[in-house]
């Protein structure tokens, strides 16, 4: 399902809006390249703290939506945590961001209507309404599962709920919808939607669970990871996850150019932040065949 | 009339002082898309080792104050796929290659020379010396003249005698001209300086290091007076060994503050990722300042902190 | 319930583990505008010579990223203006007072362990080992073990039994283990970790060096990651040697990593000169943090980073 | 003519409005402690950056004028050269600036009515309006002589012309009033206005062409210096100048503590930026008598 890509550009971008939206900040800046080149899923990384700012290692964000206006305009979804982000929940109208993207490998859509599971855990759900567009347009049921620790950290369950064939929310105070993890609805709803493919973004521990049901029920799952980022562009090599390749060899690999969105089956859920005793080049590894194979992901 | 930026590493001539360094520019792909690698003066590669290596877990970085901590632990295709697949796809786009080798053994870091020797198209090596000696109880070779000596006589006598062997130093040591000099005695034909020196985070929430590998190494604009500090020692010691300099470039100002150290060329590493167009924005902001000054040839400004006043004006 | 954050130096107790670092509170006056010196775990005083010292010529100080380059040259009163004007100032205070003291050779830095000894209200002694050694080419006692341990060793005996012995070791070393032994084994009650390392920065406009003095010492935030590498790796040899960490302490959380990786103080230092009223902020969200961890006593957190889930929750 | 000065205080002040001013930007402040105990010639610390920045150092700043409103503003003039600066000059209503102030020793001002010359280099000419007006308060006349590179930066002619008894202004690209230094046209005003005291505040190479002036008609000066300095408070020992005690011994004291207003004819302006031979402590300097000099400036 992988498709082509375009190469990623850098933009000194215009602030449009920062907006509350429940427990997040919504970000809009003008970049028409970045605009028009997105597909559902990619990333969009950002320089915080301004021209003497003491942190070096840049953001990344799912683009959550992209708009023609003043020739391409960016969206992204934060919570105001850390400092970087605080810095960004401070911009105002007119300042400048300094931004890269799109970046990484988009989530692929099936060739054929499948119906569609699309599953987000706090503000992870916010590259998926994109894709949920793009799904309808080919005519894809989508049914929409959002998770949160709490109601006004689940984002964007009334465009879900608008857009969407279903919605079945969870929170773990049950201050909205079920009380509980995300996953525990998961089987109902795969059930009564007969559910053909699933798309996931959420931390690796739930993602790890959503592949796991997934897998009893046989249905393929794209992953959208979340794990720290400090270039996006893959030079940093911080961003890394154990990951088999298609030819059945571990890789440890780079989120960021062969992700976020990895096909879940592929993912060493269990081995993310260890190096897998049988992954090409690990301690004691050695080439099976002659000479080594190509320590490129192909997933 | 334009500022003369050609530099010479050894005897091997470079269009610019501005080179990307060792493993802060992936296989030079992933930095194409916003650097022509053909304008810059070098590439130089990360350390390359003989077998394919999947290096450290996860955490492998973090941020420090205008620094970061990484401990990557040499992550890499190995030297088979690195001539396969890297090295023609640079030189298919007209770069300059320098490529930094790292090995655990004497015997390793010959091996890498001898192969590096065959392949066409090899600009330099940097003999990256801060990795563990496995016949030394894991201590850097980067720490010991005597260790480092003999890592570059065997390479600079395994590695074919046109491609210049730089030895690339660690800022841990009590005194770094020592370990300098058994590196030119023994036929370096130039130094880079500095390696990363060695730090550590810890998660006050996790009450562990925060990296898997405990310590790291300590990167960016935070280094950069120790890295200067490295670099004026150095070139005060040996004014006539060409030096690269290395340790928190992030604009022009910085690579000419290298260059007035002592440095003949300058190598950007963690402002890639930071600023993944670093690198050329860097060479034309020193371009521009050279141009300010009135200097006629860049090589005209290398060391001229030690003694002031020798610009031609 | 509050935190018991009281601390013990050796055999003598501070109400609480953040003090000032040498040379950066002035004598006390300066910031008791805005901190109680009386509230803060102890003032150390700038380093203390036997002579009035004018100190270095201008520019002494400059800015580098997330740190600061300085060579004061130790200017300061002498340790008679010293015991008869700034300590008891700070006694009056109802201070506790760290007194730092620096040498050009042992006679130098016995004398005024002498001198202050027969002072009343000393709470201990800081040996500030990165002095110039006149008797050997004005290399640095903190770069030898044998230096150090001996200077180390005369202090002990001059200073008076129930005073504190504590020796500050610079990071400037190829291996800081050695020269923390040769201080212990050699009678130092402690060690503080770190003295500022080495670092230059160069005008490009006047392409000099920025210093009058060329060289000074980098500090601040840019050198903790290095500051918590040395404490960590002291503690893990030296798990019972009670330290003083110091080196880019700003906030809260940055003051229980150093406690986390061994040390049973900190030290403010340039942070005052960002902050004047630093260390009053350092210890109320130092307080702050260990209640939210649920911890009962600081001492508690001390070292854990080494081995985990040994606090009590 | 020392005064006793109240302790400085840090606050967080919320900026009013940061104004451009010719070459040079307004930025005002409220501070209704440094408001309130300011006394002309004393400066005003900020921190620059933000709460991620990697600049360490506090900037300092002669304090322009204090207002009543909102309980005490402070403000202060500035041109936006440098990383500090620059931030500065992108502060924006509302934005808090953490502040401390006031601090130094303050313009001494004659006990009786006196003839005051004052005279001001480009921003130097800031905080020689308070000292005006208060002198005006005192019945001493007041006679400006300000200076700069060009027209633009010749900082409050207007007002000096409006309020002071006559007003003399040198450019060096002879852009505003005569073509030269600052000093060039000092003499004259010194004989026509009959001056008792000058008060300057310039680049300390100027400072010392005044006090030679000032010498020659035995006119005391009182020298605001502008030395850089990055605590403000006495700590750090950035700021040094020798300076010659009452005592006649000469001392390496600080800008911020003991200045930044010297009497110019203890200040040892040839020697600034060395240790002289005989300054107290100086390599190979002895105590003269038994026991060192108190090591304090007592000018
Ligand atoms: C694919 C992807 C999509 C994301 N989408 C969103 C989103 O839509 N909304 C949102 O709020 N957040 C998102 N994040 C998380 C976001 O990038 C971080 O929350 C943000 O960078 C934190 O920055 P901070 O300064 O606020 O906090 P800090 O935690 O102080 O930031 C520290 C910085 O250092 C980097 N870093 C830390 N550890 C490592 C490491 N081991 N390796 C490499 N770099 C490291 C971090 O990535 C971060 O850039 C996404 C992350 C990824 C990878
Ligand atoms: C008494 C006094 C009054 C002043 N009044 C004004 C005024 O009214 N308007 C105005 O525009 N400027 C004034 N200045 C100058 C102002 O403080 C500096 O221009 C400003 O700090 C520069 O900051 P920057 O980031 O823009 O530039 P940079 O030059 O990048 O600032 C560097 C920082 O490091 C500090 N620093 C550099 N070298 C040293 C050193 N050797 N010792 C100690 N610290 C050092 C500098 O003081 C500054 O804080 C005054 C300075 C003094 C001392
Ligand atoms: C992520 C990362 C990876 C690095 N990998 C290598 C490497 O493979 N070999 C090497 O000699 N140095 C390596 N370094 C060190 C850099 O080459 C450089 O010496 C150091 O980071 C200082 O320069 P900088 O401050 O510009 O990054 C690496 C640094 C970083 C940040
Ligand atoms: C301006 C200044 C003066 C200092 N003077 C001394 C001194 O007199 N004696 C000493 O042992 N250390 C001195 N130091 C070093 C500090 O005590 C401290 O070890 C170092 O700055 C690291 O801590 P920090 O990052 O918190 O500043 C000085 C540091 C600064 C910035
Ligand atoms: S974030 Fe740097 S390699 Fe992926
Ligand atoms: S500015 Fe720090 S002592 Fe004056």
């Amino acid at each position: 399902m992988a498709e082509a890509t375009a190469a990623p550009v850098q933009v000194r971008g215009t602030v449009l809006t920062v907006r509350r939206v429940d427990a997040y900040h919504a970000l809009t800046f003008i970049a028409p390249p970045i605009a028009t080149r997105f597909r559902p899923g990619q990333l969009v990384t950002v320089a915080v703290g301004g021209a003497s700012s003491s942190m070096l290692a840049r953001r990344a964000f799912a683009i959550h939506d992209v708009r023609p206006d003043h020739g391409g305009t960016v969206e992204f979804i934060f919570e105001a945590a850390g400092p970087g982000r605080q810095w960004l929940a401070g911009l105002r109208a007119r300042d400048v961001l300094d931004a890269v993207g799109p970046l990484g490998r988009p989530f692929p859509v099936p060739r054929d209507p499948s119906s569609c599971l699309l599953l987000g855990v706090g503000y992870g759900a916010a590259p998926l309404f994109s894709l949920g567009a793009r799904l309808r347009e080919r005519g894809c049921p989508v049914d929409f599962v959002l998770g949160a620790a709490s109601a006004d950290r689940v984002f964007g369950a009334l465009t879900a709920r608008r857009t969407a064939r279903s919605l079945t929310v969870s929170t773990t105070d049950g201050s909205l919808g079920g009380r509980g993890p995300v996953t525990m609805l998961l089987e109902q709803v795969i059930r009564e939607a007969r559910t053909e493919v699933i798309y996931a973004c959420a931390p690796v521990s739930v993602l790890r669970d959503v592949c796991a049901i997934a897998g009893a029920y046989d249905i393929p799952v794209q992953a959208c990871v979340d794990v720290p980022m400090a270039c996006g562009i893959g030079v940093c090599m911080g961003c890394v996850l154990p990951v088999t390749g298609n030819d059945g060899v571990t890789r440890i690999v780079r989120s960021c150019v062969d992700g976020p969105v990895f096909r879940g089956d592929l993912v060493r859920w269990d081995d993310v932040g260890t190096i897998p005793f049988d992954a090409l080049g690990a301690p004691g590894w050695k080439p099976s065949r002659a000479g080594a194979p190509e320590n490129r992901y192909a997933g | 009339m334009p500022v003369d930026m050609r530099v010479r590493l050894g005897h091997v001539e470079l269009p610019n002082p501005v080179l990307t360094a060792a493993g802060c520019a992936g296989a030079g792909r992933e930095i194409a898309q916003f650097t022509d690698v053909a304008r810059v003066g070098a590439i130089t590669t990360k350390s390359i080792m003989a077998e394919p290596r999947t290096g450290n877990p996860a955490p492998r970085l973090t941020e420090t104050p205008s620094g970061l901590l990484s401990s990557v632990g040499l992550q890499g295709p190995g030297v088979d796929a690195f001539l396969q697949r890297d090295l023609p796809w640079l030189l298919s786009r007209g770069a300059r290659v320098v490529v930094s080798i790292a090995g655990q053994t004497v015997r390793e870091y010959t091996d890498l020379a001898t192969r590096l020797s065959d392949a066409a198209g090899v600009t330099a090596m940097e003999v990256n010396l801060s990795c563990p000696n496995a016949e030394d109880a894991g201590s850097l070779f980067a720490l010991d003249p005597g260790a480092s000596g003999h890592v570059i006589a065997a390479v600079r006598a395994s590695a074919r005698y046109d491609i210049p062997v730089f030895a690339k130093l660690s800022p841990d040591v009590t005194d770094i001209v020592p370990v300098a000099a058994a590196c030119v005695t023994n036929g370096a034909d130039g130094l880079c300086l500095i390696g990363s020196p060695l730090g550590m985070s810890i998660d006050t929430v996790r009450m562990r290091p925060v990296l898997a590998g405990l310590f790291g190494g300590l990167s960016g604009p935070a280094i950069r007076p120790v890295a200067v500090r490295c670099v004026w020692q150095v070139h005060e010691a040996f004014p006539d060994v060409p030096l690269i300099g290395t340790g928190g470039v992030t604009c022009g100002r910085d690579a000419l503050e290298f260059l007035l150290a002592g440095a003949s060329v300058v190598a950007v590493g963690t402002e890639i990722v930071h600023d993944p167009s670093a690198c050329g924005r860097v060479l034309r902001e020193l371009e521009e300042e050279l141009a300010a000054m009135g200097v006629d040839r860049v090589t005209d400004v290398v060391g001229q902190a030690h003694a002031p006043r020798r610009v031609a004006r």
